[in-house]
């Protein structure tokens, strides 16, 4: 793929914006941070209606062909408003493995329903600091799954979850309906994502790998879902650099715009740099997926988006001086959500050491 | 041992006495009428027991000790939770300049005696919407009325000003001159008709602060606490007092010894975070610095103790300090993994690396940004140029909005 | 394989075949002057083989090829370390901007040729004492002389001036108009009685930048390539100029894998050094923030190949790759342990972490300094404020020095 | 000890001052760079006759009984003005070590000569990437030294170092007359270090400490010498702070003095904020001498004071501009010295591991 947008591309991401500054006001997420398991239904109507929920799978199962660019596209957007539901990128991810690794019933049963968004999927792999356990606690055996997975993203809403558990001491990848789990919900930071602890009793599921098998196709699945993540970070990044720049140029300090001191325009400088190098490394492993070296380009990204939208976060608010910390500018739903991105998808830790050990083999 | 250990070690074997009454266990899943309560009981309870007022003239009310056994003190405190925060800035800063600047000295003493009680509150109304960093810039009014003032608009990020009976104003009485010429020093009646106080909600869910509005609020003459247009001064001086109160290196977040637990409690790659270069050098770059801050305070102590001035290092505190408890606790979040996600709001910021991160910015901005803090540095210590401001020496009301 | 790939494959080819005569290996241990004779020789052989002035037209010797083509070709012969960075800037600004204003074009014509086979060199004269940063703040003075000019004054961090026979200059022909207005551009004979230059030693042991001063230096109206007065949009022009020449992610000292296969050999506590956290971490951060650069780069050359204009963001290289360069080659020789001492003031940059370290700074100052750069990014990319400047609009000749 | 000065401590750091200021120009320090192993002979001169040689020792062996905090206020103000010479800190450590574990022959045979300055010490513990490597490839066998010590600063002119070495495995500190001994001086960034490799051939030398006792000894020994670094980056950290400081209140672009710039302002701040944490630290760990917590302290204080040195280095460098990075304006001195005084104790990685094994015992 080329790192270039060919039209299609970029009449994707101008529509998505269009649509989603006309229907989608931040102010409507603060609502959101007080209630438990509540997200923005309008924006995940939106996803299904505009075919967003369809866009990277084939059209044999009800998507529209498209790849990663196209999906990131879409995430940046998001990121920009302050994506209203996590499902975007976790049905995503769960499809993948599915369209991988599943057997062709399997794949009938679930990508339509994923593709039109009726269904949402979700990604269990991390365990407490974990983000891919090479042994699970969590088991799988006869075809049944035991033991709890640890603040699931979507969970509290999702049909599907791809779990990485243990069978007999081996890790494994496995499709479970969560008709036969439970969700146990908490309070978190960021509720709109409708994190949730899963508990397994006995739950069916469907074995999709297992061995080392399983651990890389877990790792490819959470490299895509972290390329999707990186051009949301990036969005977010970019309209907190825009908003400072917006208020640096208007809000009046002894005699000037603050914008007018070098300690603020400098630091609106510095994101934007931070926020190109997050656009262009997000783009670059999007272009990328199917490559050999795409772990290596979706870490690289991953790390710069997530170093872009936290530091942004903390700049942004930080300009905007006292108005910047209220609950009603809003700025602190950016906070929040940069850490959620930041963590959900695997830390800055966990991709530092994925990205180092693939340039380790390569000079070995 | 010294004699301020001595009373530390006093201090401390009261706190423990009534640590069950008033401590962290007591206060747990009080809402903030409940806790201010408490909180006023204990006040009552600590002025009884004679760590009330303890740096001040026992004429007021005060011990007559030192500011030794101040900080003393109040590092013992700081152990227990105890709920005095209600009456930090009372008795910090408005008070102290009631004490010093205060007409009439009956009403004085009655408003002190009270304050150390914890029967009364006041606050400090210095921001307004038009400028934060830029107190001078103020626009709130105050026009003479008969023999005394009245009083038109706004103030921004007032603390606790919704708890609070009294409170000290700076309000522009001469629009006519540059910025700083023009503006006078009041005490106000938080209770007086006009007067309304409208809370505002924080980053973290929390509403200590609050806006004031001031509607045609009437002052006599003898609530001025400064010379008509002499008001930026004792605002200054208002400000100074904040530089000597308690420090704290952790950037009044949690200490590094829980960041140390948590990094021996949390693995990354299946391997004790503990043994990972990465957050082994947070932990020693966050040590070294604060043990750095902490021997630049007990350095001034030690100065105090022997009637010497301490030097201005000691402004770099809350801003090396709150602006690295912000990353710090970001690291923190990092290596919960997805348990980092949990929040509590009201889990207390000095054991909580969520509302520690959530309200850091509040502590990089509030009682000076980072940014006027080296700009202070940068003018006041080491005579760099001030930054360029057009509205120098201009008469405010030609200031362009 | 596209186009642009089977050129930059025949260009390796070539490379290759003379590798042995101009290369790394012929270059090492020769003195300053016979590896400039060498380069010579090189860019010679370089015009011969169709791989000059690339992308210039051909009735000036060049290729009449595309910018795509120039930089394929640049990345290959990097590789190959040949000796003809004494001609970089020649052919970057000077002889690009003759090729543009140059009024005479027979004269323009054989200095383009001699300077393509490097039998000419041309310097850049813009910097001086007084303005480093604020280029139309230059005194150098040129003064009406009969039909023709009169330089005097003096010039700062001219680059290869000591090889140079010809040179672009900015002069003050108007000291009674604001500073950007009173500006003039030449080209000046380094080879011409008045004019003298004299080496400056830099930090790391090199003198690879002069003072120039020019004493009654004559130069006829012919020489001057801009309108009077109008000299600062040229130098502008030729400013820009820069931008497009070639990027490196690396900011011109080691490339990560340099860094990484250090981080194999060397241990941390007995370990392998990378395996330990806070090397992985300065790899994947520099690892992550380089292929970010790379990317832009690479997407700047398709927009260019397609006929469009890439977009600002390609001014972020130099800034955020050489100021990266500096921690990490800080970081090179910590991690050498006592061994890290060693130093060779010759070794390359892009080899050598010590060598790299000791000329990072120049780096971050050279072709503008990392706080003009950001300036730019905020007044011309984000539309910030300019930053104040109580020099504008003040006639030159009233501004305080 | 306290961390308030006492009026003779000001007195030592006043006149110090006073003397180097008078005697020694940062210029002269410039040819020494292009010599090999040549250091400023004025500088030992006056270490020497002002008894700084013998400031920390006691006075049964010629010393003047003073501490840690006489001696980092010495080093500060050499670390002012470029300490011509290293020998004030490894002349200290090796007396230090002779003085804590040496015989009375020993004692009787190197303190007096150390005190005066017309013996020098070195430490020689480091071997490549390990300031303290706990079995040393140096060995010790029949009060024979075998092998070499690479880069061991002060190497070309000492007279006695202190070397640990294993015998039969086990970690030893021995004391070498380096009259036995071959130097090897190689080409620094910091010539004037007078670095060296020592290479031992039978060499004779006398068994100070062996197993752990050696390798506890030889941290403690590498600790007081970082707490009098810690001094001398402080003190060059101070003096580039206040040439930045100037040159910032000088030097006029755009119509003002660069220093009204916050770029440039706010820059010069931050380095007083280090220099002033430095200093408090550097303080704090010679006044624990001999308290428990020492290594803490010593490992805190040589963390912020290098971090101190290198930042000021980069930075006075920044805001000096073109003038800057010249040769003749000598700015690179610091940065070489601020490089090398980094390494020559033990790195700032080395120095992490070692407070955070300390703080990580505590909270145990």
């Amino acid at each position: 793929m080329s790192l270039l947008y060919d039209e299609g591309q970029l009449a994707i991401g101008n529509e998505s914006r269009r649509i989603l500054e006309a229907r989608v006001e931040p102010a409507q997420m603060l609502p959101l941070l007080e209630k438990q398991g509540e997200y923005h239904a309008g924006f995940w109507e939106m996803a299904m209606e505009q075919g967003w929920t369809a866009l990277a799978l084939p059209e044999a199962h009800g998507g529209l062909d498209l790849g990663l660019v196209e999906l990131g596209l879409i995430a940046l957007q998001a990121g920009r408003s302050l994506s209203g539901a996590p499902f975007l990128t976790s049905s995503f991810g769960a499809a993948k493995a599915i369209l991988d690794l599943g057997s062709d019933a399997l794949k009938a049963e679930w990508l339509p329903r994923l593709a039109s968004g009726e269904s949402i999927g979700a990604i269990a792999f991390a365990e407490d600091q974990h983000p891919l356990p090479p042994v699970p606690e969590a088991t799988f055996a006869d075809g049944k799954l035991s033991g709890a997975k640890p603040a699931v993203s979507g969970g509290l809403h999702a049909d599907l979850a791809i779990v990485l558990a243990s069978m007999a001491g081996t890790p494994v990848l496995v499709a479970a309906d969560l008709a036969g789990a439970q969700r146990q919900g908490f309070q978190t930071f960021d509720n709109s994502r409708c994190t949730a602890n899963l508990v397994f009793n006995d739950t069916p599921g469907e074995l999709l790998a297992s061995g080392q098998q399983a651990l890389d196709a877990a790792l490819h699945i959470l490299a895509q879902q972290a390329v999707v993540t990186a051009h949301e970070q990036t969005g977010g990044a970019e309209v907190l650099m825009e908003r400072a720049r917006d208020y640096a140029n208007t809000r009046r300090a002894f005699g000037q715009p603050i914008g007018g001191f070098q300690s603020v325009k400098h630091r609106i400088a510095e994101l934007y740099g931070l926020v190109e190098l997050a656009r262009a490394g997000a783009l670059h492993a999007a272009a990328q997926d199917g490559q050999p070296d795409f772990i290596k380009a979706a870490a690289a990204a991953r790390i710069q988006a997530t170093e872009a939208y936290d530091t942004a976060a903390r700049d942004c608010v930080q300009i905007h001086g006292g108005i910047g910390v209220t609950w009603e500018a809003g700025l602190h739903l950016h906070m929040r959500r940069a850490r959620s991105l930041a963590v959900e998808q695997g830390n800055m830790l966990f991709w530092e050491d994925i990205l180092v050990d693939e340039l380790a083999g390569e000079t070995a | 041992m010294t004699d301020d250990q001595t009373y530390a070690e006093r201090a401390n074997t009261w706190l423990q006495s009534v640590d069950s009454e008033f401590g962290r266990s007591a206060r747990l899943g009080l809402c903030v009428s409940e806790d201010l309560a408490l909180g006023r009981r204990y006040l009552a309870a600590r002025f009884a027991a004679g760590y009330a007022g303890i740096h001040w003239p026992v004429e007021f009310g005060g011990q007559g000790l030192g500011y030794i056994e101040k900080l003393a003190f109040e590092i013992e405190e700081a152990k227990f939770g105890m709920p005095s925060h209600y009456f930090g800035i009372s008795l910090g800063m408005p008070i102290p300049i009631l004490m010093k600047y205060g007409a009439d000295k009956e009403f004085t003493k009655e408003r002190v005696l009270k304050a150390l009680k914890g029967e009364e509150i006041w606050c400090q109304l210095f921001s307004e919407p038009a400028g934060g960093s830029d107190l001078a810039g103020l626009r709130l009014r105050a026009e003479q009325d008969g023999n005394g003032w009245k009083l038109n608009g706004q103030k921004l990020w007032t603390s606790y000003a919704q708890h609070s009976d009294y409170g000290v104003i700076v309000a522009r009485t001469d629009p006519t001159v540059p910025k700083h010429k023009g503006l006078t020093y009041f005490w106000v009646d938080m209770k007086a008709p006009g007067v309304e106080v409208r809370p505002i909600k924080l980053a973290g869910g929390d509403s200590h602060v609050n806006e004031v509005f001031f509607d045609d609020v009437k002052l006599t003459d003898a609530q001025r606490m400064s010379p008509v247009g002499g008001g930026f001064g004792v605002a200054m001086a208002t400000l100074m007092i904040e530089r000597y109160s308690a420090t704290d290196s952790a950037g009044f977040g949690p200490h590094i010894d829980l960041f140390v637990s948590l990094a021996r409690e949390t693995r990354i790659n299946g391997r004790p975070a503990i043994e990972d270069g990465r957050i082994r050098s947070a932990i020693a770059r966050n040590y070294a610095m604060r043990n750095g801050l902490e021997a630049i305070t007990a350095r001034a102590m030690l100065m105090l103790q022997a009637g010497m001035e301490p030097g201005p290092e000691g402004s770099l505190n809350k801003l090396v300090s709150v602006r690295s408890r912000q990353k710090l606790s970001e690291l923190a979040i990092d290596l919960q993994g997805v348990n980092g996600l949990h929040f509590d709001e009201h889990a207390p910021v000095k054991e909580n690396w969520q509302t520690s991160w959530i309200s850091a910015p509040t502590g990089r901005i509030a009682g000076g940004a980072d940014e006027m803090l080296l700009n202070t540095i940068a003018e006041r210590i080491l005579g760099l140029p001030q930054d360029h401001r057009p509205d120098k020496g201009v008469p405010f009301n030609q200031i362009p909005a």
